[in-house]
Parts: C-alpha cells; sequence; structure tokens
C-alpha cells in the first residue's frame, strides 16, 4: 500500500508540473491555432535563466518569477518575429508545425553550444521532508503543487471572469465575431503568447526542481508528455489540460512504481493513442468541428 | 450611406455599383434570388469582402477605410449569417463580449436591457451559446450586436436554417422591434414576403446590381412582379 | 590517394547514398503524397536493427554480451533483403492504424509519439535490441571477403551501397513519373477531387507508406553494415527531422532534387561544420548542425518553397512534330522527361 | 414519371447534420440522356443530394439506384468507378500539376496506376497514354484552352479551372456528370463558353444533373427541372410548369 500511496505523492508532483505547462501549451494553441512545438525549449531556456541568476545567489523562487518573465517575452517575440510573418507568408498548418521543429531545434542546440552538454543542478534545497499519513513530500514539492493549483486556478478564473479572459476565448472559437466585438485581436494573441510563454517558463523551472539534474534539450524531451496530457485533455481547454495533467501524471508515476520504471512514459502515449482511436476527430479541426455541430 | 459600391473576392467583382442609404428607426430589406450577391454587398461593409470601388458612410463619417475592430466603435455592428454567436460561452458572456468596448460599469446595465427587449433571453443567460435552438442563438447574436447601442445594425439573412416557427420568431415579432429602438436596420433576406412585410424599404437585388428601390408598401401584395424578377422573367 | 584520404572518401559516398535512399522514401511520403510521417526514422531503425539480427548470428555468439530475442547468421543479401520486408511490414501495420482511423492533422502527432514511445521502449526493454547500449559487431558483408586489402573492401561497400541507391532511385523514377505518380501527386493535391475521379486516397498513402518504410529500412540496414553499431542514439525522434530538411531544400516531389538535398544536408552541412574555424568541441559542431538544419529548413520555406530542384513540370510533346509521314502509327506522344 | 427510362433513380433519401434536415425524404428520377435541373432557394438541401448521389456523403435512409443497382452509401472513389462523375461548388482542381495532367486524371482508373504497371509495364501505358494525351489536347482545343496544356491549373482564372474541371469530367467519359453550380465564380467573358459547352454535351446524349440558381440559363439548357425546398422535392417537370407552379414561387419567396 505505500509503495501505492508514495508513487500516488510522485504523481501529484508530475501532474503539478504538467497541469502547469499543459494550460501554457493549449491556451496559445487554442487561441492562435500554432501547435507551437518550441513550447519545450522556451521553457528550458527560461529554466536556464533562473539557473543563471541561481548561481549568482538568487534565491530559486525568485528567480521562477524571473524565468516566468522571460518565457512570456520570448514567447511573444517568436510569434512576432518568426511565426507571425510565416503565416502571412502563406505558410500552411503544417508547414508551420516543421517551423516550430525548426525553432525548437535552433533553440535547443544554441543553448546546447553555449552551456556544453554537461548536467545542470539548482541550488536550492529541497527541505524537509513532511508527512502525511503514508505520503511523503518536501517542502519544495509542495511549493510546486501549490503553485500548480494557484496558477492554473488563476488562468482558469482569468479566463472564466475577466474581460480579457473572455475575450481571449472568444477570440479562439470565433475570431471574426471577436472582431466584430471590437477586440483588438493582436493585442489579445500576444497576451496569449505571453501567459503561455510564461507558464512554460515557471514550468520549466519547477520541472528542473522536481528532476533535479537538467540539460539543454530536458524541456523538449518532456514536451512530449505535455502533448500527451493536453491532447488528452481535449487539446484547447485548459480544464481538460489540468485533468490530462492528473491522468497521465498519476497514471505514470503509479504504473511505473508497480512495473518497469522507465516504461512509464509509454503508458502515458499508449492511453493518449488509445483515446485518440476511439475519438479520432482530429486536432486542428477541433473547435471548428464544435461550431459546425452547434449548428 | 452606400454609394456606388462594388464588391467581390480576389479582384472578382459580383456586386456592381449599389447604392442604399438606411436611416435610422427604419427597416430596409435587400432582397434577392440565390447567388445576387445579397451577402457579398454586407460583407464589403464589414471588411470581410473586397471594396473594389464606392464609398460608405456612417452619419457624416467615411468607413471605407476603417479596419474591421474599429467599426464598431464608429457604431456599425453587424449579425453574420453563419457562426454568429460564441459557441462555447455562455449567453450573458455572448453579450458581454458584444459590449466589450463600453464603459465597465454600463455592461451589467445593457445587458438588462437586452435582456428586456428579447425576455427569451433572459432565462438562458446560464446556457452556453452553443446549445441554444436556431432562433434562440438568432436572437443571441442580434442582442449581442446590439450591446453596444449602434447607430446601424446589418442582418445577413437571420432566418437562414430556421424553422417556419422560428422565422416568425425572428423575423415577424423581434425585429421589428429593433427599428422602435432608432436603430437603422439593413436587413438582407432570402425570404422575400416576410422580409418586405417588416420593412419600409427594399432593394430587389440580381445578378450583382440593385434593379429597383421601391417603398414596401408598393410592393406588398404585387407579389408577381416580384416573382418575375426573383424568377429571371423579365 | 592515402589509405586515410580513400577510407574518408568512401565514408563520404557511403553517407549520400544511405541518405538518398532515406530522403527519398520520405519523399515518396511526404513530397509527392503529402503525408507527414514524423515517425519516418523509426523505420529506418527497424531496418537496422533487423539486419543486425539477420547477420548476427544467435545471442549467445559474440560471447553473449548482447542481448536481442533471437538472430541468423545469413549471408548478404539477405539481411538486407529481410530488413526491407520488415520495415515495409511495420510501416503498413503503423499505416493501418493511423493513416485509416486518424485525420491528417492527428496523424502527424501520433507519428511524433509513435516514434518517441519505441525509442523508450528499446532503450528500457533491454531483451528487444540490448536497450540503450545498443548492437554492435554487426558484420559488414564486404568485410568477409578474404585476400584483399581493407581498402578495397571499403570500397567494395561503397560499391552495393550505390548499387542500392541506383536501384532505389530508378524506383522512384518509374513510380513518380508515371500514372501512378500522378495519383499520388493528386492525393497531395486535392483529396476531394482524386476521390471524385475514382481514386482510393487511402490506398495511396497506405502503398507510399509501405514502400517509403521498406526504403527507410533499407538505409538503416546499410548504415549499420557500415558503422558496425546500432543505437538509439542514433535514431531519436529529431532525426527525422533531418530528412525533412533534406525534402525541403532538395525540393519536394523531385527525386533528383532531394538526392541534391540528401547530400548537402545530411552530409554537406556535418562536413562544412568541419572546417569551421570554431573549434573542434564535438558537442558545439553537432550543436551547429542542429542549428544549421533548423535554418536552412526556415530559410527554404521563406524564400524558395519549391526547393533547389523544383518538383518537373510534366510536358507531353506534341504529336504533329514528332509524327514521321511514312510510319502513319498513332500520334507517337512520349513524355518529355 | 414511370414510363421515362430512367437512369437514376432517387427514393426518400435523407440527411441530418446534428439534427438539422438537410435533405428530408426526396425522390426524384434523371431519365437516360437528360439535362436535369436542379433548383431551389438557398439551403433546400441541392448540394447534399447530389453529394449522396456522388457517395462523398453517405444518406441516413432512402435508396439511390444507377441503371437498378443499388449506389447508396458507397464511398466516392467506388461511386466514380461506376460512372459517376461530379464537379464542386468551388472549381477542384489539382493546383501543381498542369492542365494536360489534371485532364489525364479525369481518365477512368486504368492499368499504369499501379506499383507493378508503373516499374514493368512502361510501355504499355506509355502507349495507352500517348492516346489519352492525344485526347485530352483535342478536348483542351475544344475548350478553347489549347494554349494552357502546361499551365499549372493553380494559375487559371476561376471560369478556366472550371473548364479544367470539365473537362476532366468528361475525359472520363461518364455515365452520369453531376455539375454543382459551374457558373459559381466565372467570369461573364467565360459563362456563355461554359453554356456551350453544357449544351453540347446534352446534345451528345450525356446525361447531367446541373445545379444552378440563374433560372434563365435552367431555362435554355434543362429539361426537365427538379425543385428542392426545404429538404424536399416539390415537384418534378418543366420548367414552365415550375414557374407556373404556385408552389415553387412562392417557396423561391418565402426562401
Amino acid at each position: 500500500m505505500s509503495v501505492f500511496i508514495s508513487a500516488l505523492g510522485f504523481g501529484v508532483v508530475t501532474a503539478a508540473i504538467l497541469a502547469i505547462s499543459a494550460v501554457g501549451f493549449t491556451l496559445q494553441f487554442s487561441v492562435t491555432n500554432v501547435f507551437n512545438l518550441a513550447f519545450g525549449s522556451v521553457m528550458t531556456l527560461s529554466g536556464f535563466v533562473a539557473y543563471w541568476l541561481n548561481q549568482v545567489g538568487v534565491d530559486i523562487w525568485l528567480a521562477m518569477l524571473a524565468a516566468a518573465i522571460c518565457g512570456g517575452l520570448i514567447s511573444v517575440a517568436i510569434n512576432e518575429l518568426l511565426y507571425e510573418p510565416f503565416i502571412r507568408h502563406g505558410v500552411n498548418l503544417f508547414g508551420m508545425v516543421i517551423i516550430t521543429i525548426s525553432v525548437g531545434l535552433i533553440f535547443d542546440h544554441g543553448l546546447q553550444a553555449v552551456v556544453g552538454p554537461s548536467f545542470f543542478s539548482y541550488n536550492a534545497p529541497a527541505g524537509k521532508a513532511l508527512h502525511f499519513a503514508d505520503f511523503v513530500l518536501t517542502r519544495q514539492e509542495l511549493a510546486i503543487i501549490a503553485i500548480a493549483a494557484a496558477l492554473t486556478a488563476v488562468v482558469q478564473g482569468a479566463l472564466q471572469y475577466t474581460r480579457l479572459g473572455k475575450a481571449m476565448r472568444g477570440l479562439a472559437v470565433n475570431p471574426a465575431l471577436a472582431r466584430a466585438c471590437g477586440v483588438p485581436t493582436r493585442s489579445v494573441i500576444a497576451l496569449a503568447w505571453f501567459v503561455s510563454g510564461a507558464l512554460a517558463g515557471i514550468g520549466g523551472v519547477a520541472l528542473f526542481l522536481d528532476i533535479s539534474t537538467f540539460t539543454a534539450t530536458t524541456g523538449s524531451e518532456f514536451l512530449i508528455v505535455i502533448i500527451a496530457a493536453a491532447v488528452l485533455g481535449g487539446v484547447g481547454s485548459p480544464r481538460g489540460a489540468v485533468l490530462g495533467a492528473l491522468v497521465v501524471g498519476v497514471v505514470t508515476e503509479v504504473g511505473g512504481a508497480y512495473w518497469n520504471p522507465q516504461l512509464k512514459d509509454v503508458l502515458a502515449f499508449s492511453v493518449m493513442i488509445v483515446v485518440l482511436l476511439v475519438r479520432p476527430q482530429g486536432l486542428f479541426a477541433q473547435l471548428a468541428n464544435e461550431r459546425a455541430v452547434a449548428r | 450611406m452606400l454609394d456606388g459600391v462594388s464588391a467581390g473576392y480576389g479582384g472578382h467583382e459580383i456586386v456592381h455599383n449599389v447604392s442604399i442609404e438606411i436611416t435610422p428607426g427604419r427597416i430596409d430589406c435587400v432582397v434577392g434570388p440565390n447567388g445576387a450577391g445579397k451577402s457579398t454587398l454586407l460583407r464589403a461593409i464589414t471588411r470581410d469582402a473586397e471594396l473594389l470601388a464606392g464609398r460608405i458612410w456612417l452619419q457624416g463619417t467615411e468607413i471605407s477605410q476603417t479596419p474591421g475592430n474599429r467599426l464598431v466603435s464608429r457604431g456599425l455592428a453587424w449579425v453574420p449569417q453563419l457562426d454568429d454567436v460564441f459557441n462555447t460561452l455562455t449567453v450573458r458572456e455572448n453579450l458581454e463580449l458584444g459590449g466589450f468596448l463600453l464603459p465597465r460599469r454600463r455592461v451589467a446595465a445593457r445587458i438588462e436591457e437586452m435582456l428586456e427587449l428579447f425576455p427569451l433571453l433572459s432565462r438562458l443567460t446560464a446556457r452556453v451559446a452553443g446549445r441554444l435552438s436556431g432562433g434562440e442563438r438568432k436572437l443571441l447574436a442580434i442582442a449581442r450586436a446590439l450591446m453596444p447601442s449602434p447607430s446601424a445594425l446589418l442582418l445577413d439573412e437571420p432566418t437562414a436554417g430556421l424553422s417556419p416557427e422560428m422565422t416568425n420568431l425572428v423575423l415577424r415579432d423581434q425585429i421589428p422591434r429593433l427599428s422602435e429602438s432608432g436603430v437603422a436596420v439593413l436587413l438582407v433576406e432570402q425570404r422575400a414576403i416576410e422580409a418586405i412585410e417588416i420593412s419600409a424599404r427594399v432593394h430587389v437585388m440580381v445578378s450583382g446590381a440593385v434593379r429597383t428601390s421601391r417603398e414596401a408598401q408598393e410592393l406588398r401584395g404585387d407579389w408577381d412582379e416580384l416573382t418575375r424578377l426573383f424568377l429571371g422573367e423579365e | 590517394m592515402s589509405a586515410g584520404t580513400q577510407y574518408y572518401i568512401a565514408t563520404i559516398l557511403v553517407y549520400i547514398s544511405v541518405n538518398a535512399i532515406a530522403s527519398w522514401g520520405l519523399d515518396l511520403q511526404f513530397g509527392v503524397t503529402g503525408v507527414l510521417n514524423f515517425a519516418f526514422i523509426l523505420f529506418q531503425a527497424v531496418g537496422a536493427y533487423t539486419a543486425a539480427m539477420l547477420s548476427l548470428g544467435p545471442p549467445s555468439s559474440n560471447g553473449g554480451f548482447q542481448h536481442y530475442p533471437f538472430g541468423v547468421h545469413l549471408p548478404f543479401p539477405v539481411p538486407i533483403i529481410g530488413a526491407m520486408l520488415v520495415g515495409g511490414a511495420l510501416s503498413g501495420i503503423v499505416g493501418l492504424i493511423t493513416l485509416r482511423r486518424l485525420r491528417s492533422d492527428y496523424q502527424a502527432m501520433v507519428m511524433l509519439v509513435v516514434s518517441v514511445v519505441a525509442t523508450v521502449v528499446i532503450e528500457s526493454v533491454i531483451g528487444l535490441a540490448n536497450g540503450s547500449a545498443g548492437l554492435s559487431l554487426i558484420p559488414n558483408p564486404a568485410h568477409t571477403i578474404s585476400g584483399v586489402s581493407r581498402t578495397a573492401q571499403s570500397w567494395l561497400f561503397v560499391g552495393i551501397c550505390w548499387l542500392c541507391m541506383v536501384l532505389v532511385g530508378v524506383i522512384m523514377y518509374g513510380l513518380v513519373y508515371s500514372p501512378y505518380g500522378r495519383v499520388l501527386r493528386g492525393t497531395r493535391e486535392n483529396e476531394a477531387a482524386i476521390e471524385a475521379m475514382g481514386r482510393d486516397a487511402t490506398r495511396a498513402r497506405m502503398q507510399v507508406f509501405v514502400i517509403g518504410g521498406a526504403f527507410g529500412a533499407l538505409s538503416g540496414a546499410l548504415l549499420a553494415e557500415f558503422i558496425g553499431a546500432w543505437a538509439p542514439s542514433d535514431w531519436l525522434y529529431p532525426e527525422t527531422f533531418v530528412f525533412f530538411t533534406a525534402v525541403i531544400v532538395g525540393g519536394r516531389g523531385s527525386v533528383s532534387g532531394v538526392a541534391i538535398g540528401a547530400a548537402l544536408v545530411c552530409v554537406g552541412v556535418q562536413q562544412a561544420v568541419q572546417y569551421l574555424p570554431i573549434g573542434s568541441d564535438p558537442t558545439v559542431l553537432a550543436s551547429l548542425e542542429w542549428i544549421i538544419t533548423g535554418l536552412l529548413t526556415m530559410l527554404f520555406l521563406w524564400m524558395r518553397p519549391q526547393g533547389l530542384l523544383p518538383e518537373r513540370r510534366r510536358r507531353f510533346s506534341i504529336p504533329e512534330l514528332r509524327k514521321l509521314p511514312a510510319v502513319g502509327s498513332e500520334g507517337a506522344v512520349e513524355l518529355d522527361a | 414519371m414511370p414510363d421515362v427510362d430512367a437512369l437514376l433513380v432517387v427514393e426518400e433519401v435523407a440527411k441530418s447534420f446534428g439534427g438539422v434536415h438537410a435533405v428530408d425524404g426526396a425522390s426524384f428520377r434523371v431519365p437516360r440522356g437528360s439535362l436535369t435541373g436542379m433548383i431551389g432557394p438557398n439551403g433546400a438541401g441541392k448540394s447534399t443530394v447530389l453529394s449522396m448521389i456522388a457517395g462523398a456523403v453517405a444518406p441516413d435512409r432512402g435508396s439511390i439506384r444507377l441503371d437498378g443497382q443499388e449506389i447508396a452509401g458507397l464511398p466516392s472513389p467506388k461511386t466514380a468507378r461506376r460512372g459517376v462523375i461530379r464537379t464542386f461548388q468551388n472549381a477542384s482542381v489539382f493546383p501543381h500539376m498542369t492542365v494536360l495532367e489534371n485532364l489525364l486524371l479525369g481518365v477512368p482508373p486504368w492499368s499504369g496506376e499501379t506499383v507493378a504497371a508503373a516499374l514493368f509495364r512502361r510501355h504499355r501505358w506509355h502507349r495507352e497514354e500517348a492516346q489519352q494525351v492525344s485526347q485530352a489536347r483535342n478536348l483542351l482545343e475544344r475548350l478553347g484552352i489549347s494554349g494552357m496544356a502546361d499551365t499549372f491549373a493553380g494559375q487559371l482564372s476561376g471560369g478556366q479551372k472550371r473548364l479544367v474541371e470539365i473537362g476532366r469530367a468528361m475525359m472520363s467519359r461518364p455515365k452520369l456528370l453531376l455539375l454543382d453550380e459551374p457558373m459559381a465564380g466565372v467570369s461573364r467573358t467565360l459563362a456563355p463558353v461554359i453554356e456551350a459547352l453544357i449544351a453540347d454535351l446534352r446534345n451528345e446524349g450525356m446525361t447531367v444533373v446541373l445545379i444552378e440558381h440563374e433560372l434563365a440559363l435552367v431555362e435554355r439548357l434543362c429539361s426537365p427541372v427538379v425543385v428542392l425546398a426545404q429538404g424536399r422535392v416539390l415537384m418534378q417537370g418543366e420548367m414552365q410548369e415550375a414557374r407556373a407552379n404556385p408552389e415553387v414561387r412562392k417557396a423561391y419567396l418565402v426562401g
């Protein structure tokens, strides 16, 4: 039983990191329709910004905040300088997937050329282990869970209750009508990219804290799991992304504990592929489908 | 308001030299057979089709070059034929987005006014728009467009795809009440008879050009002439 | 020429042919037919592992330090042919699941995931293909010929590779520049229209999936025999992207263009990086290769999306000009190609 | 009209999309060798009926018989191989292929289109292709676009694309040709050319179903006409009858 409980604990931590990232990934996708495979690189890059700050003595939680801002700015810059021009140039959705992969590769390997292939760690104590019944979590892990819960709640709340949040949801589902309502679409899209990048930054630092050692490609390697969570929850739905993150996080850790721990990601992907085979509606057309069904 | 407008897509002209003037408190309707270019005309006003020639004025200001998301602040609102609501948002949220440019404190009050104008919507405020029936949807779309108190409202085939009962509800019961609130309505309709019954002025459009513009009273009852125009009998 | 130089040139020639074969396989799928196969590298890997197991002998040979389910020692060219068959078959299975059941937008993502999953599985289930250490001591068929120098053996293997490349090239030309190829391009251009003309688009995609997969496997088999080893680090999912770049740079749907693209992107970039004045740190060099590959893709998609040697416009000669007065047969029309 | 020799018999077909009845029990027959017009106000379900005949949309119920054989629910490649060829509302060409190649894809699937034939029987398909190319050239001549044989179809104007699309359908010598608003997106100069082409097809005895909203054109070309409104067939008969029919007149005004 305690194996199960402790695996569950790990699962919740993984789910927390996944939730932060998957919400960022899916939010940006639903608003802009760009399937951004450079998302993992933004995580890594911001994680390294936090690392450098951490090296000169900045507290890791403060560095996380800096990473968030940095990730947001990088994300906005990628969109303004690369993705937007390419879309206006007439590159289609599949071409854009290839372009986002290019951007990811350039970022990852640019970073690797600078920092080398070695492993890095934050200078941050994990904190005292705390026991709740059979759960054993460090303070750091608890903090990550708390941050994830707070962030997803804030994003969800902002989307649900603020004027801009509603504009963002409106823009995602019907851009032409949002324009007709006077929504400044360009600014709202930039905001979506910023929030997505900021969440990538926080998710990146949280991931690096959790797995304790990281390289210049760690974020991109994790991206596939993020996509699994986002797809599982239904791409384009932040609430779904949180649910998907929980399922993937818990299934991988619990399954890994009982089965081969190295194969835990395979479980996540298998779940995702089975879900897709049962519901093969198509990724990019999801919102359009909703429109058609509602008619 | 429209002065010698020609419009189309990709340089291909579909609407030729149309001039129409609309007045506050009155409904003007554009009727015509399939493919006459009625929707293209509206889409030229809302920047969704190319304006190839002519100028568009609204209350003395030229809006021919105004970008799409600035038109609403000039007092122009429109309801597209398809994709007319935000499907995943609730009725209330749809209205709130409609009032995106209103001062924050005005929004709630304006929503109440809209719900009074369309009582049918008032018990549905928490419903997701994608789950409304066709008629309810259309009313919501119109209410959403009216949120910023526009001076002119364009309606693109509001009854397309609606059942006869719903058509009645939208066209006969609800739209006539709009003009009472002082807005100028330009209605494009496939269902000519019903549209003419509620309109003040009728513009018959065939093959991209306005064949005739008359007071609606003159045409009412004289369906034969209208049919001839529609069915291409000269 | 010194033996060292000869070996260097032979190596380059082997890499050119292997990468041309693989890029053609992807081009048939992506460039000609429009299938976005992000798992392409997986089929190269399958070919490599199959060829290894068909030539290494049973797991107990070589001291039994490698773990794999079964192995036989078969003579050339059986391992290569076996690799193509297994690669094609596995391609068919993946195609059956993804191409038939999923819409094209999901297909790409699922392929990407399949590629990653396969790496994870091979790395963690040691018994399948010796885990992340991979298989080694894979025999090179040219090295089994005794009585000739090592250099001659290298050149012999170059010959084998280039023979394979010519064969695949001929097949590519045959398929692409034929009525069959026209149906494939029609599938890429307009699925609704090609189906309205009585052609089955899904079937066309399945076929190129299997054929392209077999080409990928062939390239993997040759590569494994040349290097003598094959491990998961050789086929991480971003490697597929290199072939995409080769196809985009060379010219989607253009057989000769893609061969040039493969030589430039898969071999040229790597070689060029060696001569840059930036030192010899292998990580930096490898990173630089990836950066250049990514930049090339974006550059071409922006400036020259049709590639260096664009897909050829099929022109058909006008019969009146060719008809000889005495022959009087039906209009002798040929492909201008 | 039970006594006419009908090539196509459509009985009680229905299709709804997400609860909306696009087609709600439509029945009509297409006489062999006729140019049958299909008219009706917007949203009457004309295109959906056409898509069901062509196999692109499977009907929820009802029967579609071609030459007495049931084809309802057959996927579109199979329907096409039975000889039912359609054009699309938006002229639908293969943009990065030449005009001539577009026409060659109109030829019914033939021996050169298998992997084996492409590789091993080049001589045979070369010969066959030569014949088809000269046929295609003659057709281009007739369509008046022979100068564009080597132009990419994507670079043509809307009307020229339409010509290519109809030419592609003609290459297949269809049993039944379905034209979905062939005048849509066509300039005023090319419209008469396309009209004359359709009239020629009728005179040559091809069976054609034509969806068109310009009634004057339907009157000049079609006999009989099928009038659809709200997913049902209001009447089938001659255009004059349709014009005189009060129900039809009302349907047009009421929408």
